[in-house]
């Protein structure tokens, strides 16, 4: 019983590297099932008016890529489908344009996508809660220069959108993994302005963002690789999360036996 | 009720505030008038609602008793945030109350800090408080150490030093991310008593589950405003306890009118 | 197996092996990691910002267009570095207090709507199990952080005692969900170790 | 000044901004509009104080040949180099973002994949039943473990159902919903002792660090 309780922990690495590479090779293919939330997220985006304008906001950096960057080629791959204009701008998380940028220039490729005319990515700007607020002010101003450092007033899609109000924004697609935020956005953009907010956010923050999909003030939300996993099924296009699913069952039995283990161990030795 | 129907009506009349703004002023108003009364109170020393004992803190001087008995030292973590967060701040006040215990019983205490301004607060506050216990003596101010701004390299400090050291008793109060599962899962495994607290819910699970007693979210900062009597941080605490027992008697209110009549505008009122 | 001969592909894997020689133990190769990448994300930071923000609001705005004003918002920036100089140092103060005060001002004026729609959304009528266990869950989870009631009271206690069970569930939720959540991270990287780099399973 | 300005300055530029958003004739004035600007390119600029910061700790720790000095060298050249190559050729030129791409953002994502393999160690050393309520903990984390990944429906057909709209979405809504609402009126509290001008840790910060 004491073995129980001493397995080195170098053993425990290993065994969940072999088990992550394995499932990648050997995959199952295990059901995912869909569930309502993921099918009201999917409605939410689908239901747009045709020629909708929406603000994909990737509020992430290295740290989170994992996970969101599936969520983000997930999300622009739906919208580019639909045919809605797409706007890629963030505050306060420097890497996150330039991370989805090779996304965002490969889909848009498939689906004759002209940047500055059905896409554009502003790229990064510092300010967090105040950026937003100004944006809604005037989003031209607050962004000064597109990613490529040409004034945002020469693209024919910043036409439509001289300011962040449900006007000409009908939707904020927000990717979240920390501060700022989904919950900036929701503060100091969408339930002023009534613009509605559908997120994506990282597996980790899903239980602490429920209250807000509760209340109504997140439209939707795709809840990390799982959700993800969900809402590729949903728009018919299987990739990254969807595939990891396999592997984060056989993690998710790995990580419950050695739970068991250990406190088969320690009930064991406490009765001692 | 009377105040939201007056509030309802006085809006047109005045023409003075935006549209939907009425019950956000009229909350910012009550909780600032009472955070500044219970402050001044406090501090002027008349009678105020008392905060009650935690029950974390008796885990505290009981963890210091053991490390005592057993002549081994204790840790104190305040968290990997600078002086501007206000989880550090609460650090501070139970830092104080740390030194203290373990300058009456002459235990050892070692404060290990991952941001030069904290290490710069902390050393004054751990003098301070050996000074007031009459053994300015048994200071040692190489035990208040700073070991690295960077997150991981001070993590695998802290880890270093409880291999050295073999601690007894482990104190993290603070703003803790990702180093606080490291922490607690070392501080288990080497049979140490840990308490943990932070208002980080992500990190909260690691506290709960390895720590033999975890201080949950708000938790720190009543239990800093205990221990330290600190008239603005008391006040505080005090004030928003009362606007806490407010929100949970309207929500009860709501509830109950809901119940009685869904077709109910109660929630309606909350929005001018 | 195909291994990559590209060297961008070389230089990730090679970059991801560093990083995880840290789970033998602390060592050299890892502590290199950790500086490079710490110094390569704070000069991307800079340089970024500087690039597609500052330069185009002094050359473009500031100069170009003749808007002096923002002139005054570069020199309140710059004058957060005089912290570095002590006999001037309080002068730091002044952007820090503006940046502080207006902050402030805005969780003031936009924060309470979202927190009082949370509130309204509680409103529920007590008619289903899921509206009555979200009812009693937030009611029990807010007394569990009343600290000037005590909880000696058994109603009270009674009361903290359903909402400590509550915020437990809600740690057990979080916990669950961290776990693939980290996990998730890593398959990505194995991706790139797996198929990108060993070239596993193609042709 | 030194203590009193900085009060003033803190209080006077939040009023400004309750005042433009509360009330209807700030509103008008649009006081903020301009200010706001201000606030993004002064911040903006103070973004690099981080770069400065670090310049400075680390050519102390040269200096004092603190341990791991080495590293502190490396850190230096490594900044300046890639700072030098952002000059020449600006965020969008061929090997700052190959460096970028290749390097940075593959080092950042490694690193937070160590979670990983530390969090299922720490889940079995650390994760013990020893009180009640890390009982309960345990118990829920296991069940929703097994509800977000695909294994749970596979063994039983109703466990993500049951994990997904009741734990996640009525009772783990519930327990967060409590916190957050506790944890608002936290935020609103600071920020009326900074209002209030009771709170003064955010000037404290001044003289090198």
């Amino acid at each position: 019983m004491e073995r129980l309780m001493k397995i080195d922990r170098r053993i425990i690495y290993l065994l969940g590297a072999a088990i992550v590479f394995l499932t990648m090779l050997y995959p199952l293919g295990l059901p995912v099932a869909i569930s309502d939330l993921a099918r009201q997220t999917y409605n939410e985006v689908e239901n747009l008016p045709d020629d909708a304008v929406v603000i994909l906001s990737p509020m992430y950096d290295s740290g989170a890529m994992g996970e969101l960057n599936p969520m983000f080629v997930a999300l622009f791959r739906h919208c580019a489908e639909r045919g809605y204009k797409i706007i890629i701008v963030n505050t306060q998380w420097v890497q996150g344009p330039q991370i989805v940028h090779k996304f965002a220039t490969e889909i848009a490729e498939e689906y004759g996508y002209v940047y500055g005319e059905d896409w554009i990515n502003l790229g990064s700007k510092p300010g967090a809660a105040i950026f937003l607020q100004t944006a809604v002010k005037d989003f031209w101003e607050a962004c000064i220069e597109d990613f490529n450092g040409q004034p945002v007033e020469s693209y024919p899609i910043m036409q439509l959108v001289p300011k962040v109000t449900a006007e000409y924004v009908d939707a904020c697609l927000v990717l979240n993994c920390g501060t700022p935020g989904a919950p900036e956005w929701l503060a100091y953009v969408c339930q002023p302005e009534g613009i509605k907010l559908v997120i994506g956010e990282i597996q980790m923050s899903v239980p602490e963002s429920m209250p807000y999909v509760q209340s109504g003030q997140y439209a939707g939300m795709i809840a990390g690789s799982r959700g993800c996993a969900e809402y590729e099924q949903l728009i018919g296009h299987p990739g990254q999360a969807l595939k990891a699913q396999d592997t984060m069952s056989a993690i998710a039995l790995m990580v419950t036996l050695f739970i068991i283990l250990g406190n088969i161990g320690y009930l064991a030795t406490r009765k001692k | 009720m009377m105040w939201f129907l007056a509030q309802e009506e006085a809006k047109p009349v005045l023409g003075l505030f935006v549209e939907g703004t009425i019950v956000d002023i009229i909350v910012v108003l009550l909780l600032g008038i009472l955070i500044w009364v219970m402050v001044s109170r406090a501090r002027t020393g008349r009678p105020i609602p008392e905060i009650k004992k935690i029950a974390g803190l008796e885990a505290i001087d009981e963890a210091i008793g053991r490390a005592t008995e057993m002549g081994r030292p204790v840790t104190f973590i305040p968290g990997i945030l600078s002086v501007s967060n206000a989880q550090t701040l609460a650090a501070f006040g139970v830092a104080s109350h740390v030194a203290r215990q373990c300058a009456r019983y002459d235990t050892r205490l070692l404060v290990l800090t991952c941001d030069p301004l904290p290490y710069a607060v902390l050393e004054e506050i751990t003098r301070q408080s050996y000074l007031e216990e009459g053994r300015p003596d048994a200071f040692n101010p190489d035990d208040v150490r700073f070991l690295s701004a960077e997150q991981f390299a001070f993590a695998s400090a802290v880890i270093g030093v409880y291999e050295r050291e073999r601690p007894a008793a482990n104190i993290m109060i603070g703003a803790f991310y990702a180093e606080s599962m490291i922490f607690a899962e070392t501080a288990s495994f080497q049979g140490m008593i840990s308490i943990g607290g932070t208002a980080h819910t992500h990190q909260l699970p690691f506290f709960v589950a390895a720590c033999d007693y975890a201080l949950i979210g708000e938790e720190i900062y009543a239990a800093s405003a205990y221990l330290s009597k600190e008239p603005v941080l008391y006040g505080t605490v005090v004030g928003q306890d009362i606007l806490k027992i407010l929100v949970w008697i309207i929500i009860l209110i709501g509830g109950i009118v809901a119940t009685v009549n869904p077709e109910t505008t109660f929630g309606k009122l909350f929005e001018f | 197996m195909n291994i990559s001969t590209d060297p961008a592909i070389w230089t990730q894997a090679i970059c991801i092996l560093a990083v995880y020689t840290y789970l033998y133990k602390d060592n050299p190769i890892w502590r290199l990691a950790e500086t490079v990448y710490l110094a390569l994300a704070t000069t991307y930071w800079f340089v970024f910002y500087f690039f597609t923000y500052i330069q185009p609001a002094i050359v473009d705005k500031a100069i170009g267009e003749g808007e002096w004003h923002y002139f005054l918002a570069v020199i309140l920036g710059l004058m957060i570095f005089f912290r570095y100089i002590p006999s001037v140092a309080w002068l730091a103060r002044y952007p820090m207090s503006f940046w502080v005060g207006y902050g402030t001002g805005y969780i003031l004026s936009f924060e309470p709507a979202v927190w009082l729609t949370q509130i309204t959304s509680t409103f529920l009528a007590l008619n289903s199990i899921q509206n009555i266990l979200i009812f009693i869950g937030v009611l029990s989870t807010l007394t569990y952080f009343f600290f000037t009631l005590a909880k000696e009271n058994p109603v009270v206690g009674g009361v903290a005692e359903v909402g400590k069970w509550y915020i437990m569930i809600a740690l057990g939720s979080a916990f669950g969900n961290t776990v693939l959540y980290r996990w998730n991270l890593f398959v990505a990287r194995a991706n790139t170790l797996l198929f990108d780099w060993l070239g596993v399973g193609q042709a | 000044m030194r203590k009193e300005g900085p009060m003033i300055v803190t209080v006077l530029s939040s009023l400004v901004v309750l005042f433009s958003n509360y009330f209807f004739l700030g509103q008008q004035w649009g006081l903020t509009d301009r200010l706001d600007y201000w606030f993004n390119i002064s911040y903006g600029i103070a973004l690099a104080l981080g770069f400065v910061n670090l310049t400075i700790i680390h050519w102390k720790y040269v200096q004092r040949r603190r341990e791991g000095w080495v590293y502190s060298v490396i850190l230096l050249l490594v900044m300046y180099g890639y700072l030098l190559l952002g000059i020449v050729e600006q965020h969008t030129g061929p090997t700052f973002s190959w460096i970028y791409d290749n390097m940075m953002t593959v080092l950042g994502a490694a690193v937070f994949s160590l979670l990983a393999f530390l969090i299922s160690s720490a889940a079995y050393r650390a994760f013990r039943i020893r009180t009640k309520e890390a009982t309960i903990l345990l118990v829920c984390a296991i069940f929703i473990l097994l509800a977000r990944a695909p294994i749970g429906d596979a063994i039983w057909s109703r466990w993500s159902y049951w994990g997904n709209e009741w734990f996640m979405g009525v009772l783990n809504t519930a327990g967060y919903r409590g916190i957050l609402l506790g944890a608002y009126v936290g935020a609103f509290a600071v920020a009326l002792r900074i209002l209030l001008g009771l709170e003064r840790a955010h000037l404290g910060g001044t003289g090198t660090q």
